[in-house]
């Protein structure tokens, strides 16, 4: 048996290789660079990374090809979308990122202890932050590109570690923090359990690890489906697990709550788009023709979730949680989707999750604005009357709050449209009114929110809003202009997905 | 004037010039703003003269791209039935301007944003009148909400912000299963040659009856919400009892007509045999509604709630009116709509005033302000007798068709509404005679006669109301084609003279 | 499963022996780590579990697997386990009652319901195809073709693993390494802030731990003159932790023979 | 030999492991029953590729190895962190954000 | 037809002084009456005009129409504002602008002290603006909206004074139970164009024929329903009463000679269809008889002088009702009892306001007495407008409601008997309760408050007492003689057979006024002979006491329909307030609740989270248990 050596096309893996070689950059600034220059360094090579990465995927937008990396990955339209859409965000979540007042000063340090209160007053920053940051986008950039169970699994670790340790770096409320990571950490680490064995039994089935692998297996047929239907559940519930979905949803409010804000603004976002992206990929590619097996799973699990979300979010007192099942009933309007099982659906939810993933991190970027003397203010009791003190930030949130709720001319109302439509489209009616019904639901605590900005007179409290530094304004506005234009004129974007959004097999 | 874009960017570059006005100087915000609202208005009147009243056809019809993925347009155009209902809007928009000078002043904000919120809305206005194109439709429908949500939420009194979340709430309830039946015809209009959203393509769209009556429930209980109709109003007397007078208006006088027009122009066209199905359910509703509006109408002690229960029976007529499937019918209820308009404006607009010089909007506290504010309750009592429709006021003509319409068909449903009239007397007679009549009550000794501006806003609304009862040609003549058309369409021809089937 | 009996392993009487024998085993350890208090002996058992599967993996020609599971999963993660376990208290032991309400009745039916319906599904499974065996994939040797395949297709996965080496190391530096934020001070400066303190009391030491006939530990303060015990012979860490014993039983005339008992 | 016993094995050694991340509080016994569950899954791998014919199987097997130990460098190096904040490894200990 | 150009001036006349007064308000104070009076004055001169032009023309030639615009036109629903001046309408029009005219003067009198009078005036105007519009309209619905409008200038009217809470209760009792009979107007139109496809007279007119008796008899019904409820006939005539709070003049021309006499115009308007509907004429005639009996009862326990007239109002035109449901041959006969009551009794309630004047705005008669000397003029007038309401020869009432008597007795049959009895007994108290009011108003010991300065009323105000007066006195031998106002009128009927004659018409004659006669003894007896008391006894029998309360009728109302409506108004109230809007609002607390309970899942502790999981897999294990089973 004779070795030929591996040929990888660097051009198409480019993306993700600037990342990591950024990541690289970052450990070694770490390491040798004096503490003073870190974090800017570290901003300045992380941003340079993403836009560099960033500018890679638009020059190969129009490439087609399984072969960048001996099969591992595929770089097609949607990947090229997707990983876009995932740039995007982090960069407007790193802009957060940067705010220093968000991240513990020594995350070794006890809370509350002498040597953090030190570290504290010199003004240490735990810049890994930014490296940590970049492994995780890259993470994030090879998951919806992954082309086998392996690459798969792998590309979910490496998204998840980074998030783990960052969730437990926030400056304030200690505790809480390390609590979230933790965690976040043991139901990730169990539910990649679940997704390894579900890998395991697809294997089991199709005798591939590969996506073409799995869905020759599916077509060709032979044996019965007991292996692939264990495979599927299996390998759902660590997806369903990353993207929220009620039963696995239980780790989100605690742990957008509990993370730093720029930290869940990221996760919530840029995990979404990239969780969602590989669902797409291995349901509309390998799954697709097993489709009367998943698609009344997803659709109860998908009702659930929105209902569920919806609801619980209704009696939510603190700003971040209520986010987080708002988050969760938007991945159940998201697996409509992927239950869409069309064309249609697959543009729809890459708009969707770009339109939802920067609406979330301007959404949680107002929520790192508004603070106290002991940092953010996350009570919405404490939200009270903001419209008066700070009218253009409350209006900012106001209108992440309608394109959640999806009130025309947002661009969540395009995305829900365009995904309901879908859903329809492929006979899936059931969803299709649910997401409507729970809509209804979801409006309320948006418009509670609104009421409580606007109508409510404000409680003498101390509490503030911080005049956004000029990164933190950058991202609010370049997301407020993006809900609204995506709202207001959608159909550019919506051109160029429908050119690029065709899964290649 | 003749496009209907230009049209409805005006208001918008009147509010873009409103945002450039220096905040302290509020009367030139005012003026900037009552000058948008004229030239709105003279343009519509402008384009209501050259419009071809016996062509059936859509009218100044444009069309531009906006979401070709989708097959959506920015599609515009106007019938009889649009024409007039933004002509409504438009006039009525200057009259809310000057009759409300004041009313922004209680508000959470400046009068700035105010005056920009109406502006906004007005645009939307004429737009949900003039669009083709259905998801045009159901943006600006959806759309329409916020601004309004903040002008009760913003600048109302009492419980603004509670009443302002329940409209929207129900608007929005309504609008998204709406969507859902938008979603549907989208998906048909796919596999019945290329996704669309045009009014007249969609209507020629083969559908099961099941599915038709799905999707029609869809658009109608949407419309329902907004009519209102009985059982889904209770959101209308919160919001218009806690709404300014100006914000009422538009509200009842604008916006609420939007449901009774969507039932015409969505419901009856694109699901004319779901309509035949739901007619009897509906005219049944229709009917409580009126009954029961002017029973609780009867029983409000506060003035604002009054209006907007007499509100809700007057909506009742105009639903059972587009429900009896008559020309009567059909053009009585566009008729009533308009007319509605100007009454509701009428009386919500006196009330305020009322309410403002007395400071309560209970109507125990006035009494005897006939004899000190004469002009003002000679307004309110006018505004009151066209609401009970006497004959030579505008609505009687608009209500008797709806009935006579409705009569030659359903003449059991007719016979009750009839007893509606009965009702009005009384919601109408029992406030004119606890605030007008009667000894002067302390309190109200010393209340201000209208003002020059004021009389100035209402005088037009009265004109119309009372040239409307005697001469309501020049707005049949609009209607008449455009209702006919509808029923036609619908393949009902109006019952023959029976002569008692002799 | 019935078309799974493999024909290269039916024959093979040694395996079914070793599996008799160590499935069993396996599965009863695995079982006593839901039983064991202490973290100390789950861990023990965990190890047990790894080394049998690494048993297993070489009886099914998966030879460079069980070396690695030894080696790596057993001999480096179980001791980096076991390691951590020190650092937290190797005595410290679980109470096993359930304080959740309705956690463990839901726990079980779960795990009841999930071993059982795998059990059944896995009796329904078939596959439509033959099982094969090893022999021809591992033709050239189990490592050789293992290798082949990782350097080859599985190259992109193989390096961005790295990355998440790095990625694990950097997260423990982050959350365990502590910066050196001010310089030690030295001996020298830590004498002169002795004597240049308020109190001289202690300028010649602190006094030592207590050094008692029946015991002499660094948990156990030195007594006064006067008999009363003198916080600060011991430790302030084992004073917070609340690891400082009674001097009580050890002061003259109070001699207790229970006290040999301490500890 | 019936290789599917292989296959049972590795379900109950799954079963048990999710019990103990459900029953058992020391948070590194919880993690611990994770990574028999990640073991499970392996012995899957492992048993999948002998009855596959050919080696994939044990390359993610072998992956699992890699990832797993990255895992548990992350997951220690939490729930150390959390210990020197708590002085407590159990994992109900760390209830403070809920509802 | 013939087609004329000035009949809108009679209506466009007083509606633009009606116009002027209300607009120009108090600047308009100084001339507002003289404005008021002179345009109704004027619209009487172009009345006499048209009076003038149609006795110069042939029978057929003499109706006269104006089509002014198109009103309302939809589908085959075609109205237009048009004018109908026929032989009928113009007796209404010279009536109303006539006595409208005399009224418009004797306010100026009547109300010179009044702060308002121009507004009183601008009222009086609007009000002959609408009743000349309900006469000539040529359609139901130009008739309704005259129809309307009269009750709406009477609601004004009575409501002049509204600062009383009372009046303004009064005024809109009146206004609501006009709209009562104003839905049966409305139910007859839409029944008509149902059925005949029009609502103009002509039109159905002329598709009687060919139209079903049942269509017909419910059209007439419906008409009936309207004319009991504007002409205050049972059982809508509880308002007529109340409608006295108004001043003396408008009760004089609205609720004595016009307004209430609509009914009867509406009946006779719509002979052809009564004359095809057996049963909704027979039931006219009940309505009639009933109605003279119970307001003629009513009178007879009245105190308040304008209430005892009002109920003689109710009973006279009960008369014309009756008269109008005899068919062909009664309609002439009520329409002219219907002009002499227009004369006697605008005569006497303006006597009444007299009297009043000159009393302080007393109206109790029990405070009167022993004013024949003090008022002789109003005496005198007063006495005229008595002999001819009792129908003593030849004063009016004797022509017109012997001939409604004789009329009644000779319809035939039991029917016939029936009728004429009831009529009869109706004569006869009417003399009994007239009398009453002669003496206790005029006669007798004076039994006033200490402050009433009884003096004779300024010549403004007896001028037109005095016309009137003369009206009552030879208005029934001008009508009557050779038949004037039958052969006027008879173009517009149908042809009447000859009918059997049960009795002859001076043996009516004589019966009625045996009966007249009678009731005046009585009143004689009762109230000559015997001390008055100034405050109504107590002690009086059960009929009495009933008959004060308007025999129950308010009672009936309020206790059948008031009461219940005003319940289930409240119940509405409440139940919208806790069922409808509870259930919204329930909806809204479900959706809270049970956020609030789901919440409860998220207990904080990561096994709970983990179990969950665990639950979510082995319920998807299970699905395909089921799935693969």
């Amino acid at each position: 048996m004779e070795f030929s050596a591996p040929v990888l096309n660097y051009t198409l893996l480019s993306p993700m290789l600037i990342l990591l070689g950024g990541a690289l950059i970052g450990v070694l600034v770490e390491a040798f660079m004096s503490k003073a220059l870190r974090p800017i360094t570290q901003l300045s090579v992380t941003l340079g990374s993403l836009v560099l990465a960033l500018f890679q995927v638009w020059k190969i937008r129009n490439e087609q090809s399984t072969g960048a990396a001996m099969g591992s990955v595929v770089i097609d339209g949607p990947a090229v979308l997707l990983q876009a859409s995932i740039l995007i965000i982090s960069i407007i979540s790193v802009f957060l990122i940067a705010d220093t007042e968000q991240f513990t000063a020594l995350a070794a340090s006890l809370p509350g202890s002498e040597e953090e209160r030190h570290a504290l007053q010199t003004g240490n920053q735990v810049t890994e932050v930014y490296p940590l940051t970049l492994f995780a986008v890259a993470g994030m950039l090879l998951f919806p590109v992954s082309n086998d169970l392996i690459t798969l699994f792998v590309a979910l670790e490496m998204l998840s570690l980074p998030l783990y340790l960052m969730a437990g770096l926030s400056r304030r409320r200690r505790l809480a923090s390390q609590e979230s990571a933790l965690k976040y950490f043991l139901l990730g680490a169990f539910s990649s359990a679940f997704f390894l064995f579900g890998a395991a039994f697809l294997y089991g089935y199709s005798a591939s690890i590969t996506f073409a692998g799995i869905r020759n297996a599916v077509v060709g047929g032979g044996g019965n489906d007991v292996f692939l239907l264990i495979g599927i559940a299996f390998l759902s519930v660590g997806l369903l697990f990353k993207v929220g979905a009620v039963p696995f949803h239980a780790w989100s409010p605690d742990v957008y709550q509990g993370a730093p804000t720029p930290v869940t603004a990221f996760m919530a976002a840029a995990t979404k788009v990239a969780a969602f992206g590989a669902m797409l990929r291995i349901y509309y590619t390998s799954f697709a023709n097993a489709q009367w097996s998943w698609t009344p799973m997803l659709t109860i699990i998908a009702i659930i979730t929105m209902v569920f979300g919806s609801l619980v979010a209704i009696a939510q007192r603190d700003v971040k949680r209520m986010l987080a099942y708002s988050s969760i009933a938007h991945a159940g309007f998201l697996l409509t989707g992927v239950i869409a099982l069309n064309k249609p659906g697959l543009e729809a939810s890459i708009f969707y999750l770009f339109a939802y993933g920067v609406a979330t991190v301007g959404g949680f970027a107002i929520v790192t604005l508004v603070r106290d003397s002991a940092g953010e203010v996350t009570d919405l009791n404490r939200w009270k009357g903001l419209g008066k003190r700070s009218p253009w930030v409350a209006t900012a949130f106001a209108g992440f709050l309608l394109s959640f709720a999806g009130i025309p001319l947002t661009s969540g109302f395009i995305g829900k449209f365009s995904i309901f439509s879908a859903a329809y489209e492929s006979g899936a009616k059931s969803v299709v009114i649910a997401g409507v019904l729970s809509s209804v639901i979801a409006a309320f605590f948006y418009i509670r929110v609104i009421v409580l900005m606007f109508f409510t007179d404000p409680v003498e409290d101390g509490t503030g809003v911080e005049i956004p530094s000029s990164l933190t304004s950058i991202t609010v506005i370049f997301s407020i202009i993006v809900t609204i234009a995506l709202g207001v004129y959608p159909a550019p974007v919506l051109n160029f997905i429908s050119t690029l959004a065709t899964f290649i097999r | 004037m003749n496009s209907l874009t230009l049209l409805m960017l005006l208001p918008i570059f009147g509010s873009v010039a409103l945002a450039a006005t220096p905040k302290a100087n509020e009367t030139l915000t005012k003026q900037v703003a009552l000058a948008t609202t004229l030239i709105v208005a003279a343009a519509t009147i402008a384009m209501a003269v050259s419009f071809q009243r016996d062509n059936v056809d859509l009218q100044f019809v444009e069309k531009y791209s906006w979401i070709p993925t989708f097959g959506i347009n920015f599609a515009v155009g106007i019938d009889g039935l649009a024409l007039v209902l933004i002509l409504m809007s438009t006039i009525l928009a200057p009259i809310v301007v000057l009759a409300g000078w004041n009313e922004a002043h209680g508000g959470r904000w400046s009068v700035k944003v105010f005056y920009m919120l109406i502006l906004v809305l007005e645009t939307m206005m004429i737009g949900v009148f003039a669009a083709t194109d259905v998801f045009l439709f159901y943006v600006i429908f959806e759309a329409m909400l916020i601004p309004v949500y903040f002008l009760i939420g913003g600048y109302g009194s009492g419980q603004r912000s509670a009443a302002a979340v329940k409209f929207l709430i129900y608007s929005l309830f309504g609008g998204l299963l709406m969507l859902a039946s938008i979603i549907a015809l989208y998906v048909m209009s796919g596999d019945q040659g290329g996704h669309t959203f045009d009014l007249q393509t969609l209507s020629h769209l083969q559908m099961s009856s099941t599915t038709q009556n799905f999707l029609f429930l869809g658009f109608f209980i949407a419309f329902a919400i907004k009519a209102p109709l009985w059982p889904l109003h209770t959101w209308l007397p919160d919001a218009a009892e806690s709404a300014t007078p100006g914000t009422s208006v538009l509200l009842l006088g604008v916006l609420d007509k939007v449901g009774t027009f969507g039932m015409i122009r969505y419901c009856l066209t694109l699901f004319p045999d779901a309509s035949k199905t739901f007619t009897p359910m509906i005219l049944v509703l229709a009917v409580i509604s009126i009954v029961y509006g002017a029973f609780l109408a009867i029983g409000q002690r506060d003035l604002k709630r009054l209006i907007a229960f007499t509100s809700i029976s007057h909506f009742g007529f105009i639903t059972m009116g587009i429900f009896a499937m008559t020309s009567q019918g059909h053009s009585g209820a566009t008729l009533y709509m308009f007319n509605h308009g100007f009454s509701t404006a009428a009386l919500f607009l006196v009330g305020g005033w009322m309410i403002s010089r007395r400071g309560s909007s209970t109507i125990a506290d006035f009494g005897g302000l006939q004899r000190v504010t004469p002009v003002m309750a000679w307004s309110f009592f006018l505004a009151g007798m066209s609401s009970l429709a006497l004959p030579g006021m505008s609505s009687f003509v608009s209500e008797f068709l709806v009935l006579v319409g409705t009569f030659t068909r359903y003449p059991v449903h007719a016979v009750v509404a009839t007893f509606g009239i009965v009702l009005a007397a009384l919601y109408i007679l029992i406030p004119v005679q606890k605030a007008l009549h009667g000894p002067t009550t302390p309190g109200n000794e010393n209340l201000s006669d209208l003002n020059l501006r004021e009389k100035i806003a209402i005088a037009p609304v009265i004109a119309i109301i009372i040239a409307l009862g005697f001469y309501p040609a020049p707005l049949l003549k609009v209607i008449n084609p455009a209702s006919a058309h509808v029923i036609a369409q619908l393949g009902f021809t109006d019952p023959a003279p029976t002569n008692g089937d002799k | 499963m019935i078309d799974l009996a493999l024909a290269v392993g039916q024959t093979q009487t040694p395996e079914a022996v070793m599996f008799w024998i160590l499935a069993p085993l396996t599965v009863a350890a695995a079982f006593g780590m839901l039983l064991v208090k202490k973290a100390v002996h789950s861990a023990i058992l965990m190890a047990s579990v790894m080394i049998n599967l690494a048993f297993f993996y070489i009886a099914q020609d998966a030879l460079f697997l069980g070396i690695v599971q030894i080696v790596v999963y057993t001999g480096a993660v179980m001791m980096l386990f076991l390691f951590i376990l020190m650092l937290v208290g190797v005595d410290s032991s679980d109470s096993l009652t359930e304080t959740i309400t309705g956690l463990r009745p839901i726990a079980i039916t779960a795990a009841v319901g999930f071993g059982g319906l795998m059990v059944s599904l896995l009796g329904r499974a078939t596959l439509g195809r033959p099982a094969i065996g090893l022999e021809s994939a591992n033709a050239n040797g189990n490592v050789k073709g293992l290798a082949q395949l990782l350097f080859s297709t599985y190259v992109w996965p193989f390096e961005v693993v790295s990355a998440l080496l790095i990625t694990a190391a950097l997260g423990a530096m982050v959350l365990a390494h502590h910066q050196r934020i001010q310089t030690r001070p030295t001996q020298r400066e830590l004498s002169t802030q002795r004597f240049r303190g308020i109190s001289l009391a202690n300028a010649a030491g602190l006094p030592a731990p207590g050094v008692f006939a029946r015991h002499n530990a660094v948990d156990v303060p030195a007594l006064l003159p006067d008999g009363s015990p003198a916080a600060n012979s011991v430790n302030a860490t084992l004073e917070a932790r609340g690891d400082m014993l009674a001097t009580g039983v050890f002061e003259l005339g109070k001699i207790d023979t229970s006290a040999g008992e301490e500890k | 030999m019936d290789a599917a016993n292989y296959l049972y094995l590795s379900v109950l050694l799954f079963t048990i492991g999710a019990v103990g991340v459900v029953v058992r509080r020391n948070a590194i016994v919880v993690f611990m029953c994770i990574e028999l569950m990640l073991n499970a899954a392996n012995l899957a791998f492992v048993t999948f590729s002998r009855i596959n014919g050919d080696l994939n199987g044990q390359v993610v097997a072998f992956f699992t190895m890699v990832v797993a130990a990255c895992e548990v460098v992350v997951g220690l190096a939490i729930i150390v962190t959390i210990y020197r904040s708590r002085r407590s490894a159990s994992v109900d200990d760390a209830s403070l954000l809920k509802r | 037809m013939t087609t004329s150009n000035s009949l809108v001036y009679l209506i466009a006349l007083p509606l633009l002084g009606a116009a002027i007064l209300l607009l120009a308000g108090r600047r308009a104070d100084k001339w507002g009456h003289i404005l008021g009076t002179v345009m109704s004055g004027s619209s009487f001169a172009v009345g006499l005009y048209q009076l003038s032009q149609m006795l110069g023309r042939s029978n057929e030639a003499r109706p006269v129409t104006q089509k002014l615009f198109e009103w309302i036109s939809v589908g085959s629903f075609k109205v237009d504002a048009a004018l109908l001046l026929d032989q009928l309408s113009i007796c209404f029009v010279l009536l109303i602008t006539g006595v409208g005219t005399l009224i418009h003067v004797y306010s100026i009198s009547y109300m010179s002290h009044d702060h308002d009078r121009r507004r009183f005036f601008a009222y009086l105007n609007l009000f002959i603006a609408a009743m000349l519009l309900l006469v000539l309209g040529n359609s139901y619905l130009n008739l309704y909206v005259g129809w309307e409008g009269v009750g709406l200038a009477s609601y004004l009217l009575i409501g002049f004074w509204n600062q009383k809470p009372a009046y303004a209760t009064a005024s809109k009792k009146a206004f609501v139970m006009n709209r009562i009979g104003d839905m049966g107007l409305s139910f007859a139109i839409m029944i008509a164009f149902a059925t005949v496809g029009t609502v103009s007279f002509e039109g159905i007119k002329e598709h009687v024929h060919h139209t079903s008796t049942g269509a017909l008899t419910a059209i007439g019904i419906m008409l009936l329903v309207a004319a009991t409820g504007k002409s205050a006939q049972f059982p809508l005539q509880a308002w007529l009463g109340d409608a006295m709070a108004g001043p003396t003049p408008v009760s004089a021309l609205i609720h004595a000679a016009t307004m209430v006499t609509a009914g009867v115009y509406l009946i006779t308007r719509s002979n052809f269809i009564f004359d095809a509907a057996p049963t909704a004429q027979l039931l006219v005639v009940i309505i009639g008889a009933i109605t003279l009996l119970f307001g003629a009862l009513i009178g007879t326990a009245k105190d308040d002088i304008k209430k005892a007239l009002a109920a003689s109002t109710m009973s006279q035109i009960g008369y014309m009702i009756l008269g109008a449901g005899l068919g062909p041959v009664g309609y002439a006969f009520a329409i002219m009892h219907l002009l002499t009551h227009g004369f006697f009794k605008a005569g006497m309630f303006l006597g009444a306001g007299s009297v009043m004047h000159g009393m302080n705005d007393e109206v109790n008669m029990r405070k009167y007495g022993a004013l024949r000397k003090f008022m002789p003029i109003t005496f005198a007038t007063f006495g005229l407008g008595y002999l001819a309401i009792l129908g003593v020869p030849p004063f009016a009432g004797f022509y017109s409601k012997d001939m409604i008597i004789e009329t009644a007795f000779n319809s035939g049959g039991t029917k016939g008997i029936i009728l004429g009895s009831v009529t009869l007994l109706g004569a006869g108290i009417t003399a009994f309760y007239m009398t009453r009011v002669m003496i206790l108003t005029f006669t007798g010991k004076s039994r006033w408050d200490e402050e009433a300065h009884p003096h004779e009323s300024p010549l403004l105000m007896w001028l037109p007492m005095a016309v009137l007066a003369i009206g009552s006195v030879s208005s029934g031998f001008l009508l009557s003689r050779g038949d004037a106002l039958v052969n006027w009128l008879a173009p517009l009927f149908q042809e009447h057979g000859e009918h059997s004659e049960l009795l002859k018409p001076i043996v009516v004659s004589g019966l009625a006024l045996a009966m007249v006669a009678i009731g005046v003894a009585i009143a004689f007896l009762k109230y000559s002979r015997q001390e008055v008391a100034s405050v109504a006894p107590e002690d009086v029998s059960v009929f009495t006491k009933i008959a004060r309360q308007d025999l129950m009728q308010d009672r009936f109302n309020e206790a059948v329909f008031m009461r219940p409506g005003q319940q289930l108004t409240q119940v509405l109230v409440k139940t919208d307030e806790a069922v409808i809007d509870g259930a919204v609002r329930g909806v809204g607390h479900m959706a809270m609740g049970s956020g609030s309970l789901l919440r409860g899942v998220q207990s904080g502790f990561v096994r709970s989270y983990a179990a969950l999981i665990l639950v979510g897999a082995v319920l998807l294990i299970a699905a395909i248990w089921v799935v693969t089973n």
